[in-house]
């Protein structure tokens, strides 16, 4: 029996592995991104920026790809990343901002030696040592010493209340943001985990006004962001929040009054112009998908060309366009990318704050990691 | 005079059995008559067979000299048939009151004017009309099933065993008065297993035995001619 | 033996070869089709399958309602990834602890949650579920929280790693193979009748002996049992443990599997799975949309297979074959005797409902191979008696003992352990199933319970009863006088030694009525103490040595049938009084 | 915690169980109407939230005019999920609903992240917006609305179920079917009648909490939990148990959770729940007496 099994697995591996010669014209990058549930807001985004930077064919090179949901469950993760690798030829894997999704994916990408291109948040994806994971959207250990940092050194806050999600993306940030706190001299007199169902955020409020800090820091999804944002708006304390604050989705949500003083860490924001090569993708985008874009489409278009690039300068299958995002550098719409050793390629962060005035916000501190 | 009600051959079978066969009676306008037997007889059966809450596998039934084959329950009710089942059957999350008015088919004038009969006829339950009809007692209960099909304004009124939980004298006299009060009030029929609790109220009768229509004739030629009596009871 | 034809073996191989065809098509599908890909969604389609096999012990077997398979999968899966990721035991360690863990714990909560009913039910396990997730979460320290666990061991046995792929693929599937094979030897037979009747008729199970809240808590230990082995692979498979395992989606998709492919059914399960993990593959095409056309497959399946795929199959197999089912072969055995009976003793009961009074002091005797008639009008308590004597209701006074052995303390199926049997005013038999399972039942609580033996004499029980012709015909197609004689002759197959029945001659034609006289003679002349309630005076004055006559909950006369049948009071409360007639 | 909050976390309990109730009532009539689960109600409350918000981008009028607009479409999805997902199960176990309306939930949620994208969106607020002042308590207008719509509407459904022949002729449909028809109710129609009503309470529902707690297509399924729990505490069928379980649900996520941390808050619930369950096996007001099985 064992080696029937053996033999099996043997056979199996062979199949897989022939190599494929692959020509510019027929590499594929399968965009597996959660489009349903919980995180389909931020993974549409990750989406449109994937399919923008495919559709534009930089230098001409035809990437094949299909969309594929992930939805919320690890497990379909792993389905649709099998079902992607099925086909011959991808060179890379746009994947899902769904940090548990990259932690089950990661293991297949490594034994099949295909790059994931992500713009996750959760740390630890790029912690464990995997080759073949490379995260665009600068990591909580980058975003949470901005917003941190932001919070201390300019607000000269130092009283922090912290609201965080209790689900992959708050609980991640919290663990960041209070070391972050720590170090920089702040004390977190108040701190709660939120269901992202809550819907009354009067309970929390009323407790976190009892311990009288002089800061909001929050790391909540879009919706609970603006919910919180419009609750607190009695309390007049300033509030930091974390990336979703600065998707323009969010900013729907609330009058440009209620957004007064409210600020938020983001990788960049498309919306708030600064360069022509953004505004020229900001109109391009609402053209094409009628949405404003965010940080995600940003990044994960970023991403996407970076390996396109990699592919126009002679990348021909997975292995190779591996090593160029390991070792090469991309100037992209955000910033520029380049990888720290572990996958991490974007290391600046900026700062976005509202001045009540409308739903766009400015840029008002850029953080470069040290 | 043509009949109110006519049964023709009417055959009720489940999983193959027939309960009710070959049943053939009549109802004339206004009459009460009896239908008598011991339990398992069939006389709910019939009864339900009548108002159309079971098929029947053969033979025909006719109100008014028109056919009910293929007229669903609801139909029937709205043509004049009330059916007061047994075990009462009250619609117990809802008042005495409501119990009521839910079985009116008319404009809310008339429907005042039959609560208010309903109410005459038993003042037991105007007493309790916002009561639920669960907190009633069986009695009570009974008296609302009765009730609530008066307020039909039915021309055809069926009874299955009305006299559990209500002393017999009582439903003497509401009989008495149903067809006293109501100009033009409905035929009975009575479904009923003690023979002197209709004794008194019904002149004619049927006998039923084992699905079948024994006999038929008024109350005293049906005792004394001993068909009945082996319905209800040896020698 | 008549009724004896083909062996059973045939008869197996015929009924079984679309699901064998099914294994070989699925088989041959993974070998041909199956790329990496695929194997992978026939593995995850095993895990679900072994999920959904063991739902089917409690909500296909045991009838009940849980919602809280979806949390032993997720404690399975916790268990394997904390023991694994956390402390890096091997699979060999985690697995057997991740079935333990979860059947220990539904084992805990049996006893309170299982006496809820229905819905209250439902939500009980949804609330265990839900405590289990927020637990999941928040304990961050132990579960890793939202993020969960990464580095969950793969399945390593015997130092042999067992890969993703053909691997695994195998290793999972031999395993619902195994889990199959176990929850079919679990529930065929006998205990599958078993729960058919605890299911379906509680009142007859308990009226033979059967436990329905132990043979309800087997089952829900089982079904985490298999749910905490199928998190285990989850875990195992994928490598990590998040708190999506504890998803309410995981629960609902049990559900949907276990209903789709068939309830009850282990074929039902694993086509369930295989369908619903693959139906939304295949729709992935319509990209965004493709969840709308798997509800709206998933809504057609519901509406057009209403016994579930496992079902649809079956109906469609036998009506290609166009025959019905060959009777399976009985082993012959001896007659049903009788070896003596025990003397009923009830004194002073008395019970009432609400303040109305149902029996008031009754005194009753029944002697070992003695026929006491019990007679009455409608609602004088007749029933309640029955119901008394045999522990469905607790008496408000008095006693009731069964020669020396007092009934207080015990409950229905007790009672009937002790040698108590009964039938009831409308018979309780399980209508989808044949008269001579129904019968078959009767042995279901003793210790050596098998089928085909249990049939045999339960042919025997039904040929006393005039009722071999009709033994394979199911319940639900036969007239109320055979379904009452098939309930006595159930009755009768316990060999009690006390004897209640409710109205047995109701429906009966003039044969059958004789045929249950000579019956119920019989026993009687066998020691057993019978005790029948019934309308038909003539019926029950020609078989009753002795009769009782109840009005409003009272004894009103007993004696000889002449006596009583004169006694003044009977005739009034029958015929009424000769001076009211008009 | 000062009395003037407490009493404003109560006002805020108040206008979320008033939303939950009409949330849990046409759960509840479902029920009583079919003795099934509608599973795709949470899902209901989710595209009645949609519909106001693509109502609102159509026409710019306030919710209180949108609000029968809202009510009377989704009667009409509430005929169409009767006609498509009950009927013909009718004659099957209550489990073949659950997963008949299982997968409607899965075509509405999906449905709705197709057409209206997955970000959380706004509906139009009721009647303008901006804080009332009362001694102190922000009584938001919206709020306000909130529990005065929803007491209407409470209100008016009462009304309808004990006041108007239709609305008797409903329950008693619910209560014995056969007795029903025998009265010569149409039951079908009956039936058919309560999902619409359902529909247009959950829509209403939706529209209710859409302006203050935004709408998203994946919240059905912790909507629909809610209405279950509601109505489990409150008493299977108990059409005012359900009320009161709805606003003791409000109680525990604006009230006890200010006093617990919010998951403790919500576990805590459950274990009310539980204990309810395990102390009062028929829910807190019991189950309704007398109606036959």
């Amino acid at each position: 029996m064992n080696r029937v099994l053996r033999a099996a697995a043997v056979a199996t591996t062979l199949l897989s592995s022939i190599p494929l010669a692959a020509s510019a014209e027929n590499v594929r990058i399968p965009v597996l991104v959660p489009i349903t549930g919980i995180l389909a807001l931020e993974g549409t985004s990750q989406r449109n920026g994937a399919v923008m930077a495919l559709d534009e064919k930089p230098s001409g090179i035809e990437a094949g790809y299909d969309v594929t949901d992930t939805a919320a469950s690890p497990e379909t993760a792993v389905n649709a990343l099998e079902r992607a690798l099925s086909q011959p030829n991808v060179v890379a894997v746009a994947a899902s901002i769904f940090g548990p999704q990259m932690l089950a994916m990661m293991p297949i990408a490594a034994e099949r030696k295909v790059p994931l291109i992500t713009i996750s948040g959760t740390a630890k994806i790029t912690e464990m040592g995997n080759a073949y994971v490379f995260r665009f959207f600068p990591t909580d250990a980058v975003v949470k010493v901005a917003q941190a940092r932001y919070v201390v050194e300019e607000l000269k806050k130092t009283r922090v209340a912290l609201v965080y999600q209790t689900t992959a993306y708050g609980q991640s940030g919290q663990a960041h943001l209070t070391d972050n706190f720590k170090r920089l001299g702040a004390q977190i007199v108040f701190e709660e985990g939120l269901a992202p169902t809550v819907k009354d955020m009067a309970p929390v409020l009323a407790k976190l006004k009892a311990a009288n800090p002089d800061v909001i820091v929050l790391q909540l999804h879009s919706g609970p962001t603006a919910l919180f944002v419009k609750q607190a708006a009695g309390l007049n304390l300033p509030i930091v929040a974390g990336s979703a604050m600065h998707q323009p989705s969010t900013a729907a949500l609330l009058e440009p009054a209620e957004l007064k003083g409210v600020c938020a860490e983001s990788g960049s924001s498309p919306i708030s112009g600064g360069s022509p090569t953004m505004e020229k993708f900001t109109a391009a985008y609402r053209a094409k998908f009628n949405a404003e874009p965010d940080a995600f489409a940003v990044a994960q278009y970023d991403g996407t060309r970076m390996v396109l690039d990699a592919i126009g300068k002679g990348a021909r299958n997975a292995a190779q366009v591996r090593d160029v995002l390991a070792t090469g550098s991309y100037e992209g719409l955000a910033m520029t990318y380049k990888s720290d050793g572990t996958g991490n390629m974007a290391h600046d962060a900026v700062i976005v704050c509202y001045d009540g005035s409308s739903r766009v916000p400015k840029i008002v501190k850029r953080y470069a990691a040290r | 005079m043509s009949a109110l009600l006519e049964l023709r051959g009417v055959t009720v079978a489940y999983g193959g059995a027939p309960v009710v066969e070959d049943a053939s009676l009549t109802l004339a306008f206004r009459e009460v008559a009896a239908l008598l037997g011991a339990n398992g007889a069939g006389k709910s059966t019939l009864l339900k067979a009548v108002m159309g809450l079971v098929p029947l596998a053969r033979g025909e039934i006719f109100l008014h000299g028109e056919t009910l084959t293929g007229v669903p329950p609801e139909e029937r009710a709205r043509r004049g048939i009330a059916y007061v089942p047994e075990g009462r059957r009250v619609f117990g999350g809802m008042t005495v009151r409501e119990n009521l008015e839910v079985a009116a088919w008319c404009d809310a004038a008339s429907r005042r004017r039959r609560l208010d009969e309903a109410f005459f006829l038993f003042p037991q339950l105007a007493e309790k009309s916002s009561a639920r009809a669960w907190t009633l007692s069986g009695g009570q209960q009974q008296m609302l099933a009765i009730g609530r099909a008066l307020m039909q304004a039915p021309s055809l009124l069926l009874l299955d065993e009305p006299f559990l939980g209500l002393a017999p004298v009582l439903v003497r006299e509401v009989v008495n008065r149903i067809r006293a009060a109501a100009v033009g009030g409905p035929g009975i029929l009575i479904a009923e297993q003690a023979f002197d609790a209709v004794a008194a109220l019904a002149p004619r009768g049927y006998a039923m035995r084992l699905g079948r229509v024994t006999a038929e004739g008024t109350l005293s030629e049906l005792r004394d001619s001993g068909m009945l009596a082996e319905s209800l009871l040896p020698r | 033996m008549s009724a004896a034809s083909a062996p059973p073996e045939r008869i197996l191989r015929a009924a079984h070869a679309p699901w064998l065809a099914g294994a070989a098509l699925l088989a041959l599908y993974a070998a041909f089709m199956g790329d990496i890909y695929g194997l992978r969604l026939l593995t995850q389609a095993g895990i679900y399958a072994l999920l959904v096999i063991g739902y089917q012990f409690v909500f296909g077997h045991a009838g009940a309602f849980s919602l809280a398979q979806g949390a032993f999968f997720g404690l399975g899966a916790y268990v394997t990834g904390i023991l694994g990721a956390k402390l890096g035991w091997g699979f060999m360690t985690t697995f057997p602890l991740s079935i333990l863990l979860p059947a220990a714990f539904a084992l805990l909560v049996a006893a309170p949650v299982l006496r809820l009913e229905t819905h209250y039910f439902a939500l009980a396990t949804l609330g265990l579920a839900q405590v289990a997730l927020i637990g999941a979460v928040n304990w961050e320290s132990l579960t890793g929280g939202a993020n969960g666990l990464v580095g969950v061991p793969r399945v390593v046995l015997f130092g042999a790693r067992i890969a993703p792929g053909w691997p695994l693929l195998l290793f999972v599937w031999g395993l619902v193979a195994l889990g199959g094979v176990l929850a079919w030897r679990l529930t065929r037979g006998m205990k599958g009748l078993a729960y058919r009747t605890v299911r379906e008729r509680p009142l007859a199970a308990a009226s033979v002996g059967l436990d329905g809240g132990t043979l309800r808590a087997t089952a829900f230990v089982l079904s985490a049992a298999y749910g905490g082995a199928a998190g285990a692979l989850h875990a195992n498979s994928l490598g990590v443990v998040s708190p999506e395992a504890f998803d309410f989606s995981i629960m609902v998709a049990c559900l949907t599997m276990a209903v789709v492919g068939g309830r009850g059914r282990i074929a039902g399960a694993i086509l369930g799975a295989v369908l619903l993990v693959h139906l939304p593959e295949w729709l992935r095409g319509l990209e965004q949309y493709y969840l709308i056309a798997y509800g709206a497959a998933l809504l057609l399946v519901v509406i057009l297979a209403p016994d579930g795929l496992a079902g649809l199959v079956d109906r469609t197999w036998r009506r290609a074959r166009g025959t019905t089912e060959t009777l399976p072969f009985l082993p012959s055995s001896a007659v049903v005797a009788f070896t003596g009976g025990a003397a009923l003793h009830v004194e002073c009961l008395t019970k009432s409902f609400g303040g109305v009074t149902a029996l008031d002091s009754v005194e009753l005797r029944v002697a070992p191979g003695e026929i006491v008639g019990l007679i009455g009008p409608n609602g004088s308590g007749k029933s309640t008696l029955a119901n008394l004597i045999t522990g469905l209701y607790r008496p408000d006074q008095g006693h009731i003992r069964l020669d020396n052995a007092p009934f207080e303390p015990l409950r229905p199926h007790e009672i009937a352990r002790l040698g108590v049997a009964r039938t009831f005013q409308t018979a309780e038999l399980i209508g989808g199933a044949s008269l001579i399972d129904n019968v078959a039942v009767a042995y279901a609580a003793t210790a050596d319970a098998n089928l085909p033996h249990a049939r045999g004499r339960a042919l025997n029980a039904l040929a006393q009863a005039g009722l071999s012709d009709r033994a394979w015909e199911e319940a639900a197609a036969q007239p109320a006088g055979v379904r009452r004689l098939a309930e006595v002759a159930r009755a009768v197959a316990r060999k009690p030694r006390f004897l209640v029945l409710d109205e047995p001659s109701a429906g009966l034609t003039d044969d059958e009525r004789a045929t249950l006289a000579r019956l119920l003679r019989g026993l009687a002349a066998g020691g057993v103490a019978v005790l029948v309630i019934d309308h038909n005076l003539p019926f029950l004055s020609g078989l009753a040595g002795r009769l009782v006559c109840l009005e409003a909950g009272r004894v009103i006369a007993a004696g000889t049938p002449d006596a009583v049948l004169a006694h003044p009071d009977v005739r009034r409360a029958y015929l009424g009084a000769a001076e009211d007639t008009p | 915690m000062d009395a003037l909050t407490l009493v404003q976390l109560l006002l805020n309990a108040t206008a979320l169980g008033a939303a939950y109730a009409l949330v849990a009532l046409g759960f509840v009539l479902v029920i009583n109407a079919t003795g099934a689960v509608n599973f795709a109600h949470g899902d209901l409350v989710m595209a009645g939230g949609f519909l106001s918000v693509a109502l609102a981008g159509a026409l710019p009028l306030p919710g209180i005019v949108l609000l029968p607009v809202v009510a009377a479409l989704m009667a009409l999805l509430g005929l169409a999920l009767s006609a498509a997902a009950y009927l013909p199960l009718r004659n099957r176990p209550p489990v073949s609903v659950f997963i008949s309306t299982i997968a409607v939930g899965v075509m509405l949620q999906n449905g709705a992240n197709a057409i209206f994208g997955a970000a959380p969106r706004g509906g139009p607020p009721l009647a303008g917006d901006g804080a009332l002042s009362l001694g102190g308590l922000a009584l938001d207008r919206q709020s306000a609305a909130v529990i005065v719509a929803a007491a209407i509407l409470l209100a008016a459904t009462h009304l309808l179920l004990t006041h108007t022949q239709l609305g008797k002729r409903m329950r008693a449909t619910a209560q014995d079917p056969e007795m029903a028809c025998a009265l010569g109710v149409r039951t079908g129609r009956m039936v058919a009648l309560t999902f619409a009503l359902a529909a247009a309470l959950a829509g209403t529902a939706g529209l209710l909490l859409s302006n203050r707690y935004f709408v998203t297509p994946a919240e059905g399924g912790s909507l629909m939990l809610k209405a279950y729990i509601a109505v489990v505490i409150g008493g299977w069928g108990r059409i005012g148990g359900a009320v009161i379980g709805a606003f003791l649900i409000a109680l525990f996520e604006s009230v006890i959770a200010a006093f617990l941390s919010q998951p403790v808050a919500e576990a805590a619930l459950y274990a009310v729940l539980l204990i309810v369950l395990f102390v009062r096996p028929g829910g807190i007001l019991g189950e309704v007496e007398g109606r036959r099985a």
